[in-house]
């Protein structure tokens, strides 16, 4: 009878872990989003920061994260798809695969601040481009590559084999049997990884310092040449995302509303993240359904 | 059975044998199946059946450790040889699976996507190829008002069905069937015995399958396989009232397996 | 009626020969290119973790070649002046400053972390995957400048008040830390619980067992490389986190004393002074060293998880 | 409150266009300007450029942080048309100080910072020799009440420290205490901690934390300028060899009366041009 | 035992129904199994033959969606009422399931598992009780010599014998034995099969089955099921021979599953 007993005292303490841990992100997620709730208005989001006075905004920062995510997705999902595909589908069983998996295991253990120095080693004095937003999607690219590889790899490998054998045995090749069977029936899966990878990037701060920079120039949202200093679209200007932002504002920021501006900032990054995780949950459902319902 | 081959052999199989890294799951077999009739492959789960029809079209390439030995001879041609092309191959020789595996697409697309790869993409064309597939396959009156739907929505014997027709649209000679009944429910099951026996007029069929009865059903040749190595082939008819090996006999009689 | 078939048959047979020699030149290009591309993304990964290894590698060895430090004093002295007369480079405060934050966050996450794993697979299991499971992976995506500022406004303070101290410390970063790589040790230490065969458990119970003994023989048994595993992933992230533990760690640039004392760490050495120095000076480059340090680390934990991986394979 | 800070137009940019279309014309080349560096200086700077392109349609000028250590080298490597520090070329080792031109275009005094319980108000130079040595850890040894003494430093490599120990500290070794990149952190810091001392720039300075005088002297404009109180530094804005084009409009245009009373007041620095004395990269301070 | 059980009846299972949510998986069943003997289920797939076991040592308790319905006498106690412990209950209620599930741990360690946990802990008792055990499982001589080594180290035969000596080792009075065999090969069906023959003197065995010959070969009685439903529970050698139920008929003969 000891034995319940201890069956009983296990299941008391597991669940006061559990309450315990849902108690926790609770608190933190309600603490950050009530500390900023009243800066959540249309202009706080639109206008761009003040150095010297209150009531600056965090406009330019919000537009450089999303700026910046669709940039890196760009590079980051097509390299990060060939080579989910090569892993799932072309890799031999030898040394050189071995070795790949290695690297992309290596990638995804890498601090994101290592990552970041080797940007700024790279994308920024080497190519003397100084900080631009291309030097931070690329860094990001390098830290989410291993992980869409891994995501895309894991999504091909459990599209059930019987699909690729019935395509293959209707004689069609191999790469075409990837590209129209396997893919497609992979891409709820891709996508949910996608889209946590973007919350990633749009959370990612330390990379960023030493790569996109910690400043934003005046943006002039009515010019979107991609080569003039002060488009937003320029793709070789420094950008200052959110993240970086709430850093930066929490240890220099010289207006009196400093601290109410990085709660504002926090609790924008939070929800963008929870957009971010419920829509690929949404979306890959969506994605899955109206595929398997046929009608493309 | 005269020298080697008879006068309809369209397969001939000869000394073959499968290995999956040190296992030897096939052992020298030496056959010859008959065009436009139904061949039969039945044994005990293990002994090599699947194995065996899949060399048959190549689909044991995609298992890394496969390695298979002999010849295997379709309409003359080694088709292990350098020069024939696997897809083509594939297309003479088609092939259903145990399970029904159809795409995660539409009915309609289902059959249209080997068709379209191979170069058919007049919408007419493949309108009519995926009627006149789905005719055969017994299914076109079931289906045809939604054809847009999804594979998934189908029963499983539907879905088996729909793997037919879909191996049909390709217009191959062959077809190669690995228990295409054996996770069907009684009704499905001997709608897809019926289409068998129906289509055996135009293509070769070859199939594996559990069940006795079934191979009794339809089947005019019979091969029995025990542990890789065929114990049997000959009539089906012979096979069921008076194998020549007592170890066929046990089988038939339920003493083991 | 015979007759005819023979015809159209024997017409097809040489068709059927035919049709298997012909090759399809379209499709044969298309599947070489194909796969090549993939290759190449592939390989580009490679490239991509062979040119990090080089480029760290080369700034941080210069401290040892060029500058002359020695290897021995950049590990074990634990004076760090590196703009003094003369100067010094002893990294120890923060290599161990490092270990104990992330040893501290393992030892408050994994209990929790493992703990909240069998609850949300062997205990309450549709509660688990609908709620808890996703709930946990939210905590993932939280960016750890949100964790570092929360820390710094509410677990700050509150220590200094509970023990009458400055706040900033180990503890701290150790609490935060815990909190960051929660998640990750729950999500990945629950697929590994999740992927022990039902099989078992019902061996397990169908002797006669208990829950809480079929967990803690059977499932957690045969889960224990998978919880292992998930353990030095939290430890691997908790190691290179920078900015959220440099808010609350105080670096003081000292051995640390105590779970109350400030410290420091490699991640935040390399923060607060990169931007600072000069490029090329020793001290750049120790900093440099020190970022070769990370990356070391990050390939051993990469053989440990190595390690673990064939453990589990072998059983 | 809030709803009013929210109303407040969304501020600077409309209006500097406005003028920047009918504005005055100064030529501009067009050339894009880098400023990199100094994160201290960087509120400045890029308050200056924001002014100077609505005045002069067509300037491109690019502000950038990375820190004092980054804008010296980049400024040196040519990577950058500026570099922006806090400290001089000369203190930096590694730098080709002969090759790069300084502009000084602003003064920062700083002041030992404690929290406003602390009852001392003044320390003389020894005593907060003393304090930041590790010699002095109780407030009770300065006259103030029996109170343990923090220590809040900035990391080896920052600016301010550099000044603060160089003119404050004579150049004694600290003592280890906390430390923070960041003059943020360090004013929350010490303003929360009982007992907490460190330094900040005087820009910095609030009502949560208080300035120290040194020996008597108030860390204020007056004495600054006069170097009365010495613990004040220049920030600089290098170019490699002298400045040309944008750069040199944009630099004239900070030393301006329009900027030095007004954006450099405003952020809390000292005007240059108010300065009396001038003091070279020794430290060897000479009347104007 | 009284009133509603006969004279060897051990279990007595009495109008018993069982759900998952809304399915309806058995239906209504009334039976007595005797003691001391072998009881066959047979029935297609999915007919409830499983779910009917495992009502029989509340295995389906771990299913969140059933639930039971009826009562389950075993040696003249309620198996459902609350005063029973379940986890007594399954030990004299032993069950081995289809696919052996050896612990990932060593031999020795698969057997002394359970009896340590109810409380025996001396190490010449467990000594013993394992080589006991091995032995009525008739595996010992297989494995005495490496009782260290990994249970995953036997072959599937071996591995399913350990099941049931693991099973054996808790001194159970009752077995049930979920298609036991079906995994395996006819060699290793056929050392299964001897083995529950030489078990029945000491133990009632209840054994699901798909393979009829199997059935007719090692059961005394045989039950046969049909969608929820038992169709037909009688001797053995009748349901074979002259079943009663036209459907078992249709079933036996191989009309269909
Ligand atoms: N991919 C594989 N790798 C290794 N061994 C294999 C593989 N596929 C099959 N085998 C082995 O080869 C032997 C023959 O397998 P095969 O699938 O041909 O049997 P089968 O007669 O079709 O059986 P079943 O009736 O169960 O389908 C078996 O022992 C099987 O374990
Ligand atoms: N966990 C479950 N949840 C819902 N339905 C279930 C569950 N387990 C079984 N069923 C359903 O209950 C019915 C009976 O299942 P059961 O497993 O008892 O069949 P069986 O006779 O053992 O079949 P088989 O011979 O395939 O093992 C089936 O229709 C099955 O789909
Ligand atoms: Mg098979
Ligand atoms: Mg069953």
């Amino acid at each position: 009878m000891k034995a319940r007993l201890m069956d009983r005292a296990a299941t008391v303490v597991l669940t006061l872990i559990a309450i315990l841990i849902i108690g926790t992100l609770v608190g933190l997620l309600g603490f950050i989003l009530s500390q900023g709730w009243h800066k959540l208005n249309l202009d706080f989001l639109t206008s761009p920061p003040d150095i010297v006075n209150a009531g600056g905004g965090i406009g330019p920062q919000l537009f450089n994260s999303l700026y910046l995510l669709v940039l890196t997705m760009l590079i980051a999902l097509p390299l990060g798809i060939g080579a989910g595909i090569y892993m799932a589908e072309y890799a031999p069983d030898n040394k050189i695969t071995q070795f790949i998996r290695m690297s992309i295991e290596v990638l995804s253990s890498l601090p994101s601040i290592v990552v970041g120095l080797f940007g700024l080693l790279v994308f920024v004095n080497m190519t003397g481009w100084g900080y631009t937003l291309f030097g931070g999607a690329l860094a990001l690219t390098v830290f989410n590559l291993p992980l869409l590889v891994r995501v895309t790899e894991d999504a091909l490998r459990n599209v059930p084999r019987s699909q690729k054998e019935a395509s293959l045995a209707l004689g069609i090749t191999k790469w075409r049997t990837i590209v129209s069977v396997i893919l497609p029936a992979a891409l709820p899966g891709i996508i949910t990884g996608a889209i946590l990878a973007s919350g990633r990037v749009f959370g990612e701060a330390a990379a960023l310092l030493f790569t996109a920079g910690m400043s934003s120039p005046n943006l002039d949202f009515t010019d979107f040449s991609l080569n003039s200093t002060t488009s937003p679209l320029n793709p070789f200007r420094p950008a200052e995302t959110l993240a970086v932002h709430i850093w930066k504002v929490n240890s220099e920021g010289l207006t009196p509303d400093a601290r109410d501006v990085a709660d504002g900032a926090a609790a924008v990054l939070i929800i963008a993240v929870l957009l971010f995780n419920l829509s690929a949950r949404w979306f890959g459902n969506w994605v899955y359904k109206k595929m398997t319902s046929g009608s493309n | 059975m005269s020298v080697l081959t008879m006068q309809d052999t369209i397969i001939q199989t000869n000394n073959v044998n499968v290995y999956y890294g040190e296992k030897h799951a096939v052992k020298n077999i030496s056959m010859g199946i008959e065009k436009n009739s139904v061949t039969a492959f039945i044994g005990p789960s293990g002994c090599g059946k699947s194995t065996l029809l899949r060399s048959l079209n190549r689909m044991n390439d995609l298992v890394p450790s496969c390695r298979v030995e002999g010849s295997i001879i379709v309409d003359g041609i080694d088709i292990n040889s350098s020069q024939v092309n696997i897809e083509s191959l594939r297309q003479v020789v088609g092939m259903v699976f145990q399970r029904a595996n159809p795409f995660f697409k539409s009915i309609y697309e289902n059959i249209a996507f080997a068709p379209r790869f191979h170069g058919m993409t007049n919408k007419r064309d493949l309108d009519e190829l995926v009627e006149s597939s789905l005719r055969k396959a017994a299914l076109w009156d079931e289906v045809k008002d939604r054809l847009r739907d999804s594979a998934l929505s189908l029963s499983g014997g539907q879905q088996q069905r729909l793997c037919i027709a879909r191996a049909i649209a390709m217009q191959p000679t062959i077809l190669l069937l690995d228990e295409p009944a054996s996770a069907l429910d009684p009704i499905s099951t001997m709608k897809i015995e019926e289409l068998v026996m129906q289509l055996k007029d135009e293509y070769t069929i070859v199939i594996v399958t559990h069940n006795l009865h079934q191979a009794a059903r339809i089947s005019a040749k019979t091969a029995f396989f025990l542990m890789g190595e065929m114990i049997e082939m000959d009539e089906t008819g012979k096979i069921f009232t008076s194998p020549e090996n007592e170890k066929t006999e046990a089988y038939i009689s339920g003493r083991f397996g | 009626m015979s007759h005819r078939t023979e015809g159209v048959n024997t017409e097809r047979q040489s068709m059927i020969a035919q049709k298997m020699l012909t090759t399809n030149k379209r499709q044969k290009t298309e599947n070489i290119t194909g796969k090549t591309i993939a290759m190449i993304c592939a390989g580009l990964l490679v490239i991509v973790v062979l040119s990090i290894t080089y480029f760290i590698a080369s700034k941080g060895l210069s401290t040892f070649f060029v500058d002359g430090v020695s290897i021995k004093e950049f590990l074990t002295h634990d004076k760090w002046d590196p703009e003094g007369e003369p100067s010094a480079y002893g990294v120890l405060p923060f290599i161990l400053g490092s270990f104990f934050v992330t040893a501290l966050a393992a030892l408050i996450a994994a209990p929790l972390g493992i703990g909240a794993a069998i609850f949300m697979t062997e205990i309450f299991p549709g509660f688990g995957k609908k709620v808890l499971k996703p709930v946990i992976e939210l905590l993932v995506g939280i960016p750890s400048v949100v964790y570092g500022y929360v820390g710094l406004t509410l677990l700050v303070p509150f220590i200094r008040e509970q023990f009458d101290v400055l706040g900033f410390s180990l503890l701290a970063g150790g609490l935060v830390l815990a909190l960051m790589i929660l998640p990750t040790i729950t999500s990945v230490a629950a697929d590994a619980i999740e992927a022990v065969p039902q099989d078992l458990r019902n061996a397990s119970l169908a002797l006669g067992a208990t829950r809480w003994q079929t967990i803690w023989n059977v499932v957690l048994h045969s889960a224990l490389p998978g919880c292992l595993t998930a353990i030095v992933l939290g430890m691997s992230r908790a190691f290179g986190e920078a900015l959220a533990v440099q808010m609350v760690i105080g670096n003081t640039t000292k051995l640390p004393g105590g779970l109350l004392e400030p410290i420091s760490t490699l991640t935040s050495g390399i923060t607060l002074n990169m931007g600072n120095t000069i490029q090329g000076t020793p001290y750049n480059n120790a900093l440099w060293s020190m970022a070769l340090l990370l990356l070391a680390m990050s390939f051993i934990f990469i053989v440990i998880l190595r390690l673990l991986g064939r453990k589990r394979l072998a059983k | 409150g809030s709803g009013n800070t929210a109303q407040t137009p969304a501020p600077a940019q409309q209006p500097a266009q406005e003028k920047s279309s009918s504005g005055s014309t100064t030529k501009t080349s067009g050339e894009p300007v880098t400023a990199v560096g100094s994160t201290a200086l960087q509120p400045l700077v890029e308050q200056a450029a924001k002014d100077f392109m609505a005045k002069n349609a067509g300037a491109q000028i690019q502000v950038q942080g990375g820190g004092s250590g980054t804008g010296l080298s980049q400024v040196a490597s040519g990577a950058a048309t500026i570099g922006n520090s806090d400290i001089f070329a000369e203190e930096k080792k590694g730098i080709p100080a002969n090759e790069l031109v300084d502009h000084k275009v602003a003064v920062v005094g700083m002041a030992a910072a404690v929290s406003p319980q602390v009852k001392v108000d003044n320390l003389t130079k020894q005593q907060l020799i003393d304090i930041f040595t590790g010699k002095i850890t109780n407030w009770k040894d300065v006259g103030g009440e029996d109170m343990k003494i923090t220590l809040v430093n900035r990391p080896k490599s920052s600016g301010t420290r550099a000044t603060f120990s160089k003119f404050a500290l004579d150049g004694k070794e600290e003592a280890e205490g906390i430390t923070e990149d960041s003059s943020g952190t360090v004013r929350k810091i010490i303003a929360e901690t009982p007992g907490a001392i460190g330094y900040l720039a005087l820009s910095y300075f609030n009502d949560s934390v208080k300035a120290l005088k040194l020996d008597g002297m108030e860390a204020n404009a007056e004495n600054i300028t006069t170097n009365k109180y010495p613990v004040w530094a220049y920030e600089h804005m290098y170019t490699k060899g002298e400045a040309t084009g944008d750069a040199k409009a944009f630099l004239d245009f900070i030393l301006t009366d329009e900027v030095q009373k007004k954006t450099v007041t405003e952020l809390g620095f000292l005007p240059i041009t108010d300065m009396k004395v001038e003091r070279d990269a020794e430290g060897k301070v000479t009347q104007k």
